[in-house]
């Protein structure tokens, strides 16, 4: 705070709003915000899941084999929410499979693999030193083509969260950066507080909007100074220094802080004027417009005692967190945790093979000292501690008792999906209940309901149509049926000495064909009849009955 | 007397009130609920038959009429509880004597050994099997409901019910499931020089 | 490498419930301390024998229930339930007095309710009154506090009592409390109860050897030993200060208001809060996690309810003390509560 | 298993008034602090209950469903306020003990309930045993929540009996033992609802063993489609 | 159809009240009498405990006079019974109230000779704590009993309150409010009943059956 005071610019520390809840958690960034950020050697590969954020994966342009410049798109953007993807650094196509991706279920998407060669050759690239007299939609569109998505956590398509039609009240750039451990946003602000501000004017100019709030944390003095000497004197954007609580940094947390408005739930803070991008994003899309880079790599924080050296590196995108645990000095203690994102949000990794993605800002290796875990999980005493604490003012007590209930109509009564996941209620409750997780498989459960109700009206109208296709058939049969029966009346009448027709069904199969199916259904009758020798006769009897 | 007067006082109110009611009958009426159709609405439509009745909306109409509420092993514990709530009844396990609630499937031909009879297509509740005779059939894995009737005519035994998999979108969160995901997906990378 | 899977939230800060009831405890201890000076060491033996059960009631049941039967012991809470009833009965009533109210409070409110945190009752208080109502004898034989006893019974002497409910000379509780000229002494409420209905002014009734400065003698320094253990919990967050505020603010400005009206017929506010079990209640018991409300603004109204019905009952109802009733009588109302004080949640508001 | 079988095991115990209803609560906490009372009042409801089936069932032909509800009412009304005019002169002692509950069983919803369900659908034979096995079954669970309540409370059983049976009856009395201090809760209204809850969980656990014994039978699976 | 609706509805049900109500009549003169004489019995029972066979050679249920006293404890008139023997006035009973009670009202029978002698109390109706106050049921407890032969000397008769006002009557153990209750208005009515024996034998008040039943 001091050294926001001490200079004379806009540092606005007179906060508006005030948020419900929150919590303090030691925050021990000092070993990452301290030093500056490395690079890293380049890994022996780079896994690039072809999805790195909400929605459809975009379709895969390269070929095994192929050899790729840096820069290189590697897929087209899908239909709507897509976002195409690019070689990180020259090399080599090694594969296209399945790999575990960066998700707490450790299931495996498909993925590029490619083997760089180390000449670090870019291909083309289209700089865009003044982009004033462009077209905005142009703009959009080179921020589509860059690949840039949310770099504060969600990974929402930068482009399509920009070209919302709507006029601002603020644009607000969020370099809060609440979680404890993390200072990859703090990192880059100071060293890159002019990119950031330059990014931060695109943005303003794309949205046409005039007033541009950007709020950082109270304990990040080196990174308010930096970008309040970026600012210089520019009437239009102004800095604010927000008190030190988690989770400010939460969208609809900051939206409040700063402006006292909630956003009402299930809108967007567009709806309300406001759209908010993260210091990261801000930076990548200075680099794709001025210098036409598109994203291809960003800043990781690498943290936890288990590692020697603790920072913030620049890591390219599909670098194997085992290739920046390696570079950090990694001494694994028993039952290691890795964790991705933060020790509030962030996700432990079952296997170190997975890659950086967009939406990854921190890697963390912490001893079982640093970040004991929870005792074992005792009964809730509903002592509301969690209530206390929760940003979005919810019940946690309440939804645990339902979410265990599985009585997923009042979870939703109770506004589950207003939950954001901050963990605030499982870090303070003393019974030691985790919370969040409750939450998150309730939520997974409510949607995986309204899907199974959708594919089951969907069933119910095929069955129905079927039946009623079904009765048609057999009522045009019958038709037919009576009016055959006629006919052949007539006929028999006319012609009472001819002979009758045969009309055998197998006549007109060919004959290999019909005896390959003779041979498969005898193998499948010997299988049966193993299978029914093996089981009880009544299964001999049902096998029996398919026959017929 | 005064017992005499209590008759009448009473016949008198219970004509009136009976008046009023005969009215309120007429004037008031409700249309009955469609209480088959919330049933059926909770139905997971799979048309398995494991119910003991043929198809879901049979069974809606049987638990309308009386029957128990646990007898849907594709719709689980879940169908059941919301059956009882409907239903203002208690929640009960499900009747195992009609199966068990199991992990979704989808129904998969092993296409090179179908001989292509239609007897499948013909067992499909849902129409979700593609084919023609003496062609190669399909099964639509997003419309199959996994009800495995098509299994049983199949002569050549060549459909399989396949455990849907799991998807990061529809993942359950259930932690303990991750190593085993990490430990079956895992690939060796291949290098391609 | 294979690594460990858990859910977020990585870390954990607050104190965890069985280190709560622990501190619980603790601030009991100088209430608990006082009580066995103005009523002698009985106190020592109900709280062990309470414990006793409650420890093997706690077991069973969790055997009983599938469960090994150590993990509900881990909480701490059957520990706290059974002082809180120990505490709160004559401290020479008969040994199986504290054995079956810690029986009913473990087996029937605590685990035939669910165990731990389903409980809609405060197991403490509804053993409390099982025995007040089965056993009003024995409840009600409350000794003169020390100072002004005729008697002071050695140890052996108490416990000889609590097990063949006479003193080794063969003097009953009953008559141990006679005083200093035979009349036998009740608490100071059920003295105020009894002598206002007999037509005396309370200024008549201080008069009485149960009174000294505030209100009753001992009862006045138990009731401020046990608020400088609930301030104690309140400076450590174990407890929030709403539901003891609540209840002093609900018992004692009621108390304040008939006081100035009806001055010789209404006792005063700080003889309401100094007596009987109001302090322990304030700040041990109504702060029950459980069965207590949980926002903040309910909890207030919770001990706004509590406190306003402990006046209520103490003025017009048949008990002299109350605490229990209107304890058990609020955890009736807590659904309500927390149904009309859950607070807009972010994005519902206008 | 044919029409009575099935109707005595549902109201003896499947689908028991008390037990699994929970209907007719009100009398029954109030007045089975006793054998003696719980019995008087269990054979005063058997009485109504037998009495307003046959009469439910024998009009149900002539009765609209209009006017049903008001109509049960009042022949449970009439059986009742009988009942307790012949109680009143004939058991006077009894009648004074069971007090304001003989016409809270107009209250008693397990009547109406049996006369909506059951009478007003059936015949009259078929109606008055309904009547019968619903009636014991509720008397049955008064008489073991009312033992209950007087071993715990009192020590003693079938005290008063003399009451409802007559002069033999007081030999009935049995006194289990005596304590100096009864457990007042067990008589007192709360120590019904405990009483009751033990009682109800009893019989859930016993339908649980049993249902877990029971063989598993299975059904066949009824084909959609071809 | 709605007309047809009300007509039908009305008649049957109002032909239902009617059988039903006809049928309750018809039971209630049938058992009227018997009533009637269950009721003395119940009366007489209580009344025959205090008031001995030898004590009256009349018909104590019909002796039934209502007297309005506010020393009865209740400003309602309450049930007072004469006993004679040979036409000599031998006891007065009457049903009266604490009214002070720690649950509410005592309700009381209470009997002495004309010349103030208590020959006994009973209770007759009490809410008194189970296992505590309820000491004054004969039933429970002796207590009620220790009223019989008492003579009261006056309106400050010390003796007559419990043991921890320095009376002669036994309080029980954790109740005191309850005896003193009974104790007071047992006292307040005898001396009433006692001052004004000779008036109340031969005071024309009016018939029980007349003012309440």
């Amino acid at each position: 705070m001091s050294g926001s005071q001490t200079m004379n610019r806009d540092v606005n520390t007179a906060v508006i709003g005030h948020f419900p809840g929150g919590v303090h958690p030691p925050e021990r960034k000092q070993p990452a915000s301290s030093k500056p950020i490395r690079k890293l050697a380049l890994p022996q590969e780079l896994i690039l899941p072809v999805r790195q954020h909400i929605g459809p994966s975009g379709k895969v342009l390269v070929a095994i084999g192929e050899r790729v410049d840096k820069g290189q798109r590697l897929t087209e953007a899908g239909l709507s929410q897509g976002l195409p993807l690019h070689a990180p650094t020259s090399g080599i196509i090694a594969a296209i499979e399945e790999h575990p991706t960066a998700h707490a279920s450790g299931l495996p998407e498909q993925a590029i693999v490619i083997q760089p060669d180390g000449e670090d050759r870019w291909g083309n690239k289209h700089a865009l030193p003044d982009y004033h007299d462009v077209e905005i939609s142009r703009l959009l569109e080179l921020i589509q083509e860059a690949g840039i998505a949310g770099l504060g956590g969600a990974g929402f398509p930068t482009a399509q969260k920009l070209a919302q039609q709507k006029p601002l009240k603020h644009l607000i750039i969020n370099g809060v950066e609440c979680e404890p451990y993390i200072a990859a946003d703090d990192r880059l602000m100071q060293e890159h507080a002019d990119d950031i501000i330059a990014g931060t004017r695109i943005l303003q100019y794309i949205t046409r909007c005039d007033s541009v709030l950007l709020a950082i944390e109270d304990n990040k003095p080196e990174a308010i100074k930096a970008i309040a000497e970026a600012i210089g004197d520019d009437p239009q954007i102004h800095l604010k220094v927000v008190p030190t609580k988690y989770p400010s940094g939460g969208e609809k947390q900051l939206i409040e802080l700063l402006t006292g408005d909630q956003v009402p739930s299930g809108k967007l803070p567009m709806d309300i004027g406001l759209l908010m991008q993260n210091v990261g994003t801000a930076y990548a899309v200075k680099r794709a417009i001025i210098h036409g880079e598109p994203l291809l790599e960003r800043v990781v924080t690498v943290t936890g005692e288990s590692l020697k050296q603790r920072g913030n590196v620049w890591a390219l995108l599909g670098t194997p967190i085992q290739h920046l645990l390696d570079e950090s000095g990694f001494t694994p203690e028993k039952k290691q945790r890795i964790i991705m994102g933060g020790p509030m949000m962030g996700f432990t990794l079952p296997s170190s093979e997975v890659p950086v993605i967009k939406t990854t800002n921190c890697i963390m290796a912490p001893t079982e000292q640093e970040l004991p875990s929870p005792g074992p999980e005792l009964a809730c005493i509903r002592c509301g501690a969690c209530a206390d604490v929760c940003p979005a003012t919810l019940q946690p007590q309440q939804l645990q008792w339902l979410a265990k209930a599985k009585d997923y109509d009042e979870l939703e009564k109770h506004n589950l999906f207003d939950c954001i996941e901050c963990g605030a209620c499982a870090y303070v409750c003393p019974s030691e209940i985790p919370l969040v997780h409750y939450y998150r498989k309730a939520k997974a459960e409510v949607r995986n309901i309204a899907r199974e109700k959708a594919k089951a009206e969907q069933a119910r109208k095929r069955f129905e149509a079927r039946q009623e296709r079904l009765e048609r058939e057999k009522q045009e049969r019958l038709e037919r049926h009576r009016k055959a029966a006629e006919e052949r009346k007539k006929m028999q009448q006319e012609k009472a000495d001819k002979p009758e027709s045969k009309t055998k069904e197998g006549d007109d199969k060919p004959a290999g064909k019909s005896a390959a199916v003779a041979a498969a259904i005898a193998r499948a009758k010997a299988k049966k009849a193993a299978q029914a020798a093996k089981d009880s006769p009544e299964e001999d009897n049902s096998a029996k009955g398919n026959e017929s | 007397m005064s017992l005499f007067g209590a008759v009448i006082a009473l016949g008198v109110l219970a004509l009136i009130f009976g008046v009023i009611l005969g009215f309120a009958a007429v004037k008031f009426r409700v249309e009955s609920d469609p209480i088959v159709d919330q049933i059926d609405e909770i139905l997971p439509q799979t048309q398995c038959g494991q119910c003991g009745y043929p198809g879901c909306r049979p069974y809606a109409q049987a638990i309308a009429d009386g029957d128990d509420i646990n007898k849907c092993p594709p719709g689980g514990e879940a169908t059941i509880k919301q059956l009882a709530d409907l239903m203002g009844v208690e929640a009960k396990p499900l009747d195992d004597a009609h199966g068990e609630e199991d992990v979704k499937k989808v129904a998969v031909i092993r296409e090179d050994e179908c001989i292509g009879c239609t007897k499948c297509i013909q067992a499909c509740p849902v129409d979700a099997i593609l084919g023609a005779a003496k062609q190669m059939h399909t099964v639509i894995e997003h419309e199959c409901t996994g009800c495995d009737l098509c299994v049983e005519p199949c002569p050549v035994d060549c459909i399989d019910m396949v455990k849907i998999k799991a998807k990061p979108e529809t993942w359950q969160w259930d932690l303990d499931t991750v190593k085993e995901n990490i430990k079956a997906n895992s690939i060796p990378v291949k290098v391609v020089e | 490498m294979s690594f460990r899977i858990a859910p977020s939230p990585h870390g954990h800060n607050q104190r965890t419930t069985s280190e709560m009831m622990r501190w619980v405890c603790y601030a009991l201890v100088p209430g608990v301390l006082l009580q066995s000076f103005f009523f002698g060491p009985g106190i020592w033996f109900q709280i062990i024998l309470a414990l006793g059960t409650a420890v093997l009631a706690e077991m069973a049941c969790t055997v009983a229930r599938d469960r090994p039967a150590f993990s509900a012991l881990r909480d701490n809470t059957a520990i706290v339930t059974a002082i809180l009833l120990a505490i709160s009965i004559p401290s020479l009533a008969p040994w199986w007095v504290i054995v079956i109210g810690t029986l009913f409070a473990i087996v029937v409110v605590k685990h035939v309710y669910g165990g731990m945190g389903q409980n809609l009752f405060n197991p403490a208080m509804a053993g409390y009154v099982l025995l007040l109502i089965s056993f009003p004898v024995q409840m009600t034989n409350w000794l003169p506090v020390s100072t002004i006893s005729e008697h002071s019974l050695t140890l052996w002497q108490t416990l000889h009592t609590i097990v063949f409910e006479y003193t080794p000379a063969g003097y009953s509780v009953e008559q141990l409390r006679a005083g200093i000229d035979g009349v036998t002494m009740a608490t100071p409420l059920d003295t105020i109860k009894t002598e206002l209905t007999r037509g005396y002014t309370l200024t008549e009734i201080y008069q009485g050897p149960e009174f000294s400065y505030f209100a009753g003698a001992g009862w006045q320094w138990i009731n401020l030993g046990f608020l400088v253990g609930g301030l104690l919990l309140i400076q450590q967050r174990i407890i929030s200060w709403h539901i003891p505020l609540g209840f002093l603010g609900g018992l004692c400005i009621p108390a304040f208001i008939a006081h100035i009206f009806a001055p010789d017929l209404m006792p005063g506010p700080i003889v309401h809060a100094l007596s009987g079990a109001t302090m322990l209640g304030a700040f041990f018991i109504a702060t029950d996690p459980v069965s207590a409300a949980t926002s903040n603004r309910g909890r207030v109204i919770f001990g706004l309810l509590i406190g306003f019905l402990i006046f209520v009952i103490r003025s017009w109802g048949g008990y002299p003390d109350a605490v229990a009733f209107a304890v058990l009588l609020a955890n009736m109302c807590v659904p309500l509560i927390d149904r009309y004080t859950r607070p807009v949640v972010y994005g519902h508001g206008d | 298993m044919n029409e009575y079988q099935h109707l005595t095991k549902q109201g003896l115990w499947d689908n028991n008034p008390a037990l699994v209803q929970l209907l007719g609560l009100c009398p029954l906490l109030a007045v089975t602090a006793s054998v003696t009372n719980a019995l008087g009042l269990g054979l005063a409801t058997l009485f109504v209950l037998v009495g307003s089936n046959i009469t439910v069932s024998l009009v149900r032909q002539f009765v609209p469903s209009e006017i049903r509800i008001p109509v049960f009412v009042m022949v449970i009304a009439t059986f009742v306020t009988i009942i307790q005019l012949l109680m009143n002169a004939y058991v006077f002692q009894l009648y004074q003990s069971l007090g304001i509950f003989i016409p809270l069983i107009v209250t008693n919803c397990a009547i109406i309930g049996r006369a909506e369900a059951y009478a007003s659908k059936n015949p009259w034979q078929r109606a008055a045993f309904d009547g019968l096995a619903m009636g014991v079954g509720f008397a049955l669970v008064l008489v073991v929540l009312g033992a209950m309540r007087e071993i715990i409370g009192n020590g003693t059983l079938f005290d008063g009996a003399e009451l409802l049976l007559g002069e033999w009856a007081a030999q009935l009395r049995i006194e289990l033992f005596t304590v100096n201090y009864p457990l007042l809760l067990a008589i007192l209204p709360p120590g019904a609802f405990i009483g009751m809850g033990f009682i109800i969980a009893l019989k859930n656990k016993i339908d649980a063993v049993r249902s877990a014994r029971a063989e598993k039978k299975t059904v066949t699976r009824a084909r959609v489609t071809a | 159809m709605t007309f047809n609706s009300m007509q039908k509805n009305g008649l049957l049900l109002a032909a239902f009240a009617v059988i039903a109500t006809s049928l309750v009549i018809g039971v209630q003169l049938l058992t009227e009498d018997k009533i009637e004489k269950q009721q003395q019995q119940q009366v007489l029972r209580t009344l025959n405990q205090l008031i001995p066979p030898a004590l009256h050679d009349n018909d104590l249920y019909q002796s039934c006079r209502l007297l309005e006293d506010p020393a009865l404890g209740t400003r309602k008139a309450q049930p007072l019974y004469r006993a004679w023997v040979d036409g000599t006035p031998t006891a007065l009973a009457a049903e009266i109230v604490a009214p002070d009670g720690y649950s509410g009202a005592i309700h009381l029978l209470l009997a002495i000779k004309p010349n103030g002698e208590v020959l006994g109390v009973r209770t007759l109706r009490h809410k008194e704590t189970p296992g505590l106050g309820d000491k004054i049921d004969v039933e429970k407890s002796n207590w009620i009993k220790s009223f019989a032969e008492k003579r009261i000397r006056g309106e400050d008769d010390t003796r007559w309150a419990v043991q921890r006002d320095g009376g002669m009557f036994d309080q029980f153990t954790g109740a005191t409010i309850t005896p003193r209750a009974v104790i007071s208005a047992v006292k307040r009515a005898t001396l009433k009943l006692q001052q004004q024996a000779d008036v109340l034998f031969n005071a024309d008040l009016p018939h029980c059956q007349e003012g309440q039943q």
